[in-house]
């Protein structure tokens, strides 16, 4: 093709798009070429001098971020030249910065740290002072700002001129005295201010929510799907690798989704997941039961009735899995299609969206729900701050499916004083709401950080979960309680 | 609201917000105008810029803290300003400089102090006539210790200029709020 | 594979059979205690627990935390102990200190010393000479006892200052930063910020 | 290089007279007697005479005009960077004189800033701009007087405005204020300044000359250079040629600082041998002491000792050739009694006071610099520290956005260098000084 060029990067040969830079080219065919300041997911601004690279032909040293790659060009990132460039970039970053480590919750996935083990110069030469800056600065409810051990990469600066266009950040005094800041003390305030600890590159920016809370190395992350919202961002989930303990979710590069970033509303969503916040077992009739009663109960309700008797309401925040499992369990138990409710939260926008990310839809697998439902060829009602359908149904036996982000719900509790009203009904969920309480029948489920399984996004992107060890061992995903009661109807028979 | 600008000033910042191609660019001269009527740069003077003539605070505090001419904090009403730079180091120009401090020190624990303040600048551009000094915005040339202490003398018998009394009438303004 | 062949030598068993031997070692117990008895010859063996026995400076015995000159905890509960610690007997939980100046400090830091192995390896791994291994070596208890050692007990227990008294307080000063935290913010430095340095 | 048969050797430096036309004229700021000497001629002759944009810019090519701010780039060639296509180009004078040691473009708004505004209407024309601006530094209270009395004045003329001179040639000049800031002299720099921001340089490529102010193609010429495209353009490329070296073609100003007998800014060709300015042209050093150094074009220059300087020429390429640079012909006159150890304290200072803080080596290694250089002054330093010196400026070299860091190094590894004899006496001093303590 003719917009393709072809350079060679260390001897390997590799073709990108014209107008690709070196760092792209670099990054396509995988060498690695340390940099700061530049990130994929911005615009380039060439100040961190990290990514020296030697072009043959050219007398100076380039910087690969905002050197365009030519046709024949031949780069090298490795020659002792290149390398002792890298050294000495590195030790200018580091002579004025504080070194508190220990202290710094960026430790661990540094990138100050990472570049010193990979080509640090180990012997510092800097004998003088270092420059003092402000330290532990509140820049709003989700940030912390450390500006001396900012190293101006700019990163935050132009993700809030270019992503949010916010441009609540800016770069004051110059020379060594140039600090990063807000003006006069005000606050970062947007739904994407999270994300401004991801790009930093050291622990200038931290986030409150994680501050002091965990080091990073006791953590394992899980590559999974945000359940905050349709818009289903790819994202890693990071859980303490001895106590099982949620701490965080961070965005997972996705192009098609969410390309590098992820909205604070999605941070929360490991909140729901730790044991404090969790039913660990089934109550009926106001009494702790074990899950094998529990089931025995469903299972002898469905013996009992017929199929137009039974109302299920679902809300879209399980998988597609589970929502083919209830349908297809109950289908063949009860010899025919039970009613079945859609359940959405009252004051719900679903089609706002705010423009980067964050849609009005807070449940991940609408879509997904509407597909299965128009596989199995049910059709479904809507409830939405009006329950007289379910009410009017007269069913003998209704299965609530509940919302696992309760957050999306704040009318919930409303919701769930209609369906405890009805005979039998029974709840899949976690709420600890006290109306809960009242349902007949009360049966906690995994959460998404624990079942495997798919969302499908507002766009139709399907995406699978990723089944963490379970945070109570006993506790299953609405599909595996399906399979159980299959086995009990069996077992019966 | 009563704008924190006089009129005469707002007439100036909507000149220049229309003078260049876009209005980022009118903020330097717009803080030139606003140091010229109040003789520095107060935090209120940014905010009203961003409440009254919509411009970001972030963009106009860059500025403001980059460029060295800004004065962030309330002066005195002349300031001796003495190029230390290579040029007017080599004639002299410390111990203009320190005579100039001590002259001004001196009188200040006389107890009849003079409105001075003096501070060592980087290259005031006519290195021919080195030591090169400026008191406000009045350039001398061959500035040696004796011509420094006869400036400061000179100036100080004057009557302040009206960008230091305005700037004085300010603070005791401010002061008196709550 | 190969054979070692151990069975005893019959001659060797004969000559040094266990109750010759017995009896020349029995001798010499009875000769050692006779004389030491008799006041003829020093014990060696210390009369614990009403004599202690001085182990050298550097025993690693029982932790302690380490304090800064002010009396607070030096420990900035960076976990590099608790990360380094081969028997995960550490449990730290950090917070934000009422002292600006240092920031994160221990809210919580325990040791459960049934767990412990007195390897060193959190002393060694500690950045800021918080946490040191002291001469207490007597840690018999009964079943009841705590036996998770909290921050207070670590901090301050009469055993350990009594015999390491002064150096309890470290005089490393690394960790103690520079008191900007409260200085103006960006941008609002003293004036005229490119003159007079 | 071919210094000693120099063609100028001999000739008074009066005979050159092409900036300098109005020296002693008295009035000469006023409009009427630059006219009475020849101004505005240029103008109309390329307006009104049928000169294409290509005609002026070949007609500048051919002089071997070279930028006079520092780098020596050629003009005409700059100007042919520029994309044909109409659309809005913008032309800047770059007026931020701020290397120490210069003084050479005030002085031409101190004669008549007019040259300058008719060589930005020509260069405006060349090159397709129909606005421009003069960038001052906002140190220069009376010059930008002088220079927005000048545009008014060109403006009543009918030299500017909406129809030059009747032609249709649309052109509007405004002066630009800066605040304080070294940098804003480099060209993107000032740019960015000239957009409101902070005077940081910008990333290159995109090259100003087809991406600069406002994303649109802008040049950036120093004062100098413009003045002379008048004259230039009036008495033909090959007058013009008849002054300077072979490649350092035409006359420049230099201005000439430290203790000398006769400081002042001298026009002179280039190629003029620098012995004979400093101790001929000059008067040489006051009190007659001897001559230790000199930094021969502005305090970025990279210095040359008292035996360097015997037969050097002042042009471009017998600096290069000595490792050095012409820059801005600020010739700054250092005397035998003055420690090069204080010297290279002085110039970091005003390199760490300087540096706009956008790049890392740079931001870091100018303060890095000064609190080494200053450890030495202190009495603080050990033998290594000047070899330490030249070495990390040496790391800061070619390895940022603009040359501000090649700036700093230039003094920061030529005075270790070449004076480390005296670094040692102050290693000494130290030794002694803890000696006499016990």
């Amino acid at each position: 093709m003719s917009n393709q060029i072809t350079l060679s990067i260390n001897n390997q040969s590799i073709s990108v798009p014209a107008g690709s830079t070196i760092m792209e080219a670099a990054q396509k065919l995988g060498v690695s070429v340390p940099h700061f300041c530049w990130h994929p997911g911005l615009s380039i601004a060439g100040v961190c001098r990290f990514c020296m690279v030697k072009v043959e032909g050219m007398p100076k040293l380039q910087i690969a971020c905002n050197t365009p790659a030519t046709e024949g060009m031949k780069v090298d990132t490795v020659s002792a030249e290149v390398k002792d460039a890298h050294k000495w970039a590195l030790e200018f970053h580091l002579i004025n910065h504080p070194l508190d480590c220990p202290i710094c919750d960026q430790a661990g996935e540094c990138e100050l740290q990472n570049y010193y083990m990979k080509v640090g110069k180990y012997q510092s030469q800097m004998e003088d002072e270092k420059v003092l800056k402000p330290k532990a600065l509140d820049v709003g409810d989700t940030l912390v700002l450390d500006t001396e051990r900012c190293i101006l990469c700019s990163r935050c600066v132009r993700f809030e001129d270019e992503v949010t266009k916010t441009s609540t950040l800016g770069i004051f005094n110059r020379g060594d005295q140039a600090t990063i800041g807000t003006y006069q003390g005000r606050k970062i305030k947007h739904n994407y201010s999270y994300n401004l600890a991801d790009i930093c590159p050291v622990g200038a920016f931290t986030a409150k929510d994680f501050r002091f809370k965990c080091r990073v190395w006791f953590l394992k992350e899980a590559k999974t799907v945000c359940p905050g919202c349709s818009t289903g961002c790819s994202v890693n989930l990071f859980q303490n690798s001895n106590q099982r303990e949620y701490y965080r979710l961070k965005p997972r590069h996705n192009a098609e989704v969410n390309g590098h970033w992820m909205c604070d509303t999605g941070r929360t969503m490991y909140e729901h997941l730790n044991a404090s916040t969790r039913l660990s077992a089934p109550l009926l009739n106001g009494e702790n039961v074990t899950f094998h009663a529990a089931l025995q109960a469903v299972s002898d309700a469905t013996k009992s009735v017929s199929a137009d008797k039974v109302a299920v309401v679902f809300t879209a925040q399980f998988t597609s899995e589970e929502y083919s499992a209830v349908l297809n369990s109950l289908k063949t138990t009860l010899k025919g299609t039970p009613k079945v409710f859609v359940w959405r939260e009252e004051t719900e926008t679903e089609e706002s969206f705010d423009g980067i990310l964050f849609r009005g839809d807070r449940n991940p697998n609408t879509r997904g729900m509407t597909e299965v439902l128009k596989q199995e060829s049910v059709g479904a009602s809507i409830l939405k701050g009006d329950f007289s359908a379910l009410a009017n149904a007269g069913a003998e036996l209704t299965l609530v499916f509940g919302p696992e982000v309760e957050s999306a719900y704040p009318s919930l509790a409303k919701a769930l004083s209609r369906f405890v009203e009805l005979k039998k009904s029974v709840y899949f969920g976690n709420t600890l709401n006290e109306v809960a309480k009242k349902f007949w029948l009360r049966i906690p489920v995994k959460t998404f950080a624990e079942k495997s399984g798919t969302f499908v996004n507002f766009n139709g992107v399907a995406q699978k979960l990723k089944a963490n060890p379970p945070v109570y061992p006993a506790v299953k995903a609405v599909d595996e309680y399906f399979a159980d009661l299959g086995k009990l109807a069996q077992s019966a028979v | 609201m009563a704008s924190f600008f006089s009129p005469a000033l707002n007439e100036k910042i909507k000149g220049f917000l229309g003078r260049y191609e876009t209005r980022r660019s009118s903020i330097l001269p717009i803080l030139h105008a606003i140091q010229d009527e109040n003789d520095w740069i107060s935090k209120e003077a940014v905010q009203a810029l961003e409440a009254e003539h919509g411009l970001s605070v972030v963009d106009v505090n860059e500025v403001l803290s980059f460029y060295t001419m800004y004065r962030k904090t309330p002066p005195k009403a002349y300031r001796l300003e003495v190029c230390g730079s290579i040029s007017c180091w080599l004639n002299g120009a410390d111990k203009t400089i320190s005579t100039a401090k001590d002259y001004i020190a001196a009188a200040e624990k006389s107890g009849k102090p003079v409105p001075f303040e003096c501070h060592k600048v980087e290259c005031l551009g006519v290195c021919g006539y080195a030591p090169v000094a400026l008191v406000n915005k009045d350039r001398y040339l061959n500035v040696t210790p004796d011509a420094a202490v006869k400036l400061i003398e000179d100036y100080s018998n004057k009557d302040l200029p009206a960008a230091a009394k305005k700037c004085a009438a300010d603070l005791a303004a401010a002061a008196q709020k709550p | 594979m190969a054979f070692v062949n151990v069975s005893r030598d019959p001659e060797r068993n004969f000559k040094n059979g266990y109750l010759a031997t017995s009896l020349v070692g029995m001798g010499t117990t009875l000769v050692t205690f006779a004389k030491q008895v008799f006041g003829l010859e020093e014990s060696n063996t210390v009369q614990w627990p009403e004599v202690e026995f001085q182990y050298s400076e550097r025993f690693k015995g029982a932790h302690f935390l380490t304090k800064r000159p002010d009396g607070r905890v030096r420990c900035t509960a960076c976990f590099l102990c608790a990360t380094n610690c081969p028997a995960q007997c550490i449990t730290i939980v950090a917070g934000e200190s009422p002292d600006k100046g240092v920031e994160k400090y221990p809210v919580r830091f325990e040791i459960d010393i049934l767990r412990c192995v007195f390897c060193g390896f959190c002393e060694e791994a500690c950045p800021v000479d918080a946490i040191r291994m002291g001469p207490e070596y007597s840690m018999a208890g009964l079943a009841e006892q705590k036996w998770v050692y909290t921050k207070a007990y670590l901090l301050d227990r009469e055993a350990v200052q009594r015999k390491v008294g002064e150096k309890q307080v470290s005089k490393k000063d690394e960790n103690t930063k520079h008191d900007t935290v409260e200085s103006s913010l960006p941008g609002v430095h003293a004036a005229h910020s490119g003159h007079d340095h | 290089m071919p210094v000693m048969n120099s063609p100028y050797m001999g000739r008074q430096p009066s005979e050159f007279k092409i900036l300098t036309e109005l020296e002693g004229v008295p009035n000469s700021r006023s409009l009427d007697v630059y006219k009475e000497h020849g101004g505005y001629a240029a103008l109309e002759k390329v307006l009104k005479g049928g000169m294409s944009p290509d005609d002026v810019i070949n007609l500048v090519k051919a002089s071997g005009l070279r930028g006079r701010g520092g780098a020596g780039f050629p003009t005409g060639m700059k100007w042919g960077f520029v994309p044909k296509p109409a659309g809005e180009k913008y032309l800047i004078t770059n007026f931020d004189e701020g290397e120490p040691g210069t003084y050479k473009d005030r002085y031409i708004a101190e004669l008549n800033a007019h040259m300058l505004i008719e060589g930005k209407i020509i260069a405006a024309y060349a090159i397709g701009a129909s606005k421009s601006y003069i960038y001052l530094r906002g140190e220069f209270y009376d010059e930008i007087a002088w220079c927005e009395q000048a545009i008014k004045e060109a403006y009543d003329a009918g030299y500017l405005g909406d129809n030059v001179l009747g032609t249709g040639f649309k052109h509007h000049m405004d002066v630009y204020v800066g605040a304080g800031a070294y940098i804003c002299g480099e060209e993107t720099g000032l740019i960015s300044s000239l957009e409101g921001k902070k005077g940081q340089p910008k990333l290159k490529p995109p090259f100003p000359a087809v991406k600069g102010y406002l994303g649109k193609p802008t040049i950036v010429n120093n004062v100098e250079t413009l003045a002379a495209v008048p004259w230039i353009i009036r008495n033909g490329a090959e007058a013009y040629k008849k002054f300077g070296t072979e490649k350092s073609a035409g006359t420049k100003l230099f201005n000439i600082s430290g203790p000398v007998v006769r400081p002042g800014c001298y026009e002179l060709p280039l190629g003029y041998p620098l012995k004979r300015f400093i101790y001929e042209d000059c008067g040489g050093l006051i009190g007659g002491k001897k001559l230790k150094a000199v930094i021969p074009g502005g305090a970025s220059a990279p210095v040359l000792t008292a035996a360097e300087i015997e037969n050097m020429t002042m042009d471009y390429e017998a600096f290069a050739a000595a490792g050095t640079m012409l820059g801005s012909g600020a010739v700054i006159v250092i005397p035998e009694d003055v420690s090069m150890v204080h010297v290279l304290e002085n110039l970091m200072h005003f390199f760490k006071d300087e540096s706009c803080g956008q790049c890392t080596p740079c931001r870091e290694g100018t303060g890095w610099l000064l609190k080494m250089s200053r450890d030495i002054v202190n009495g603080d330093g050990a033998p290594g520290d000047a070899e330490k010196i030249a070495d990390v400026a040496g790391k800061m070299m070619g390895r940022t956005i603009c040359t501000f860091s090649d700036a700093a190094a230039g003094p920061a590894r030529s005075i270790p260098q070449k004076f480390a004899h005296e670094f040692l006496e102050f290693y000494k001093n130290k030794a002694s000084a803890a000696h006499a303590q016990g």
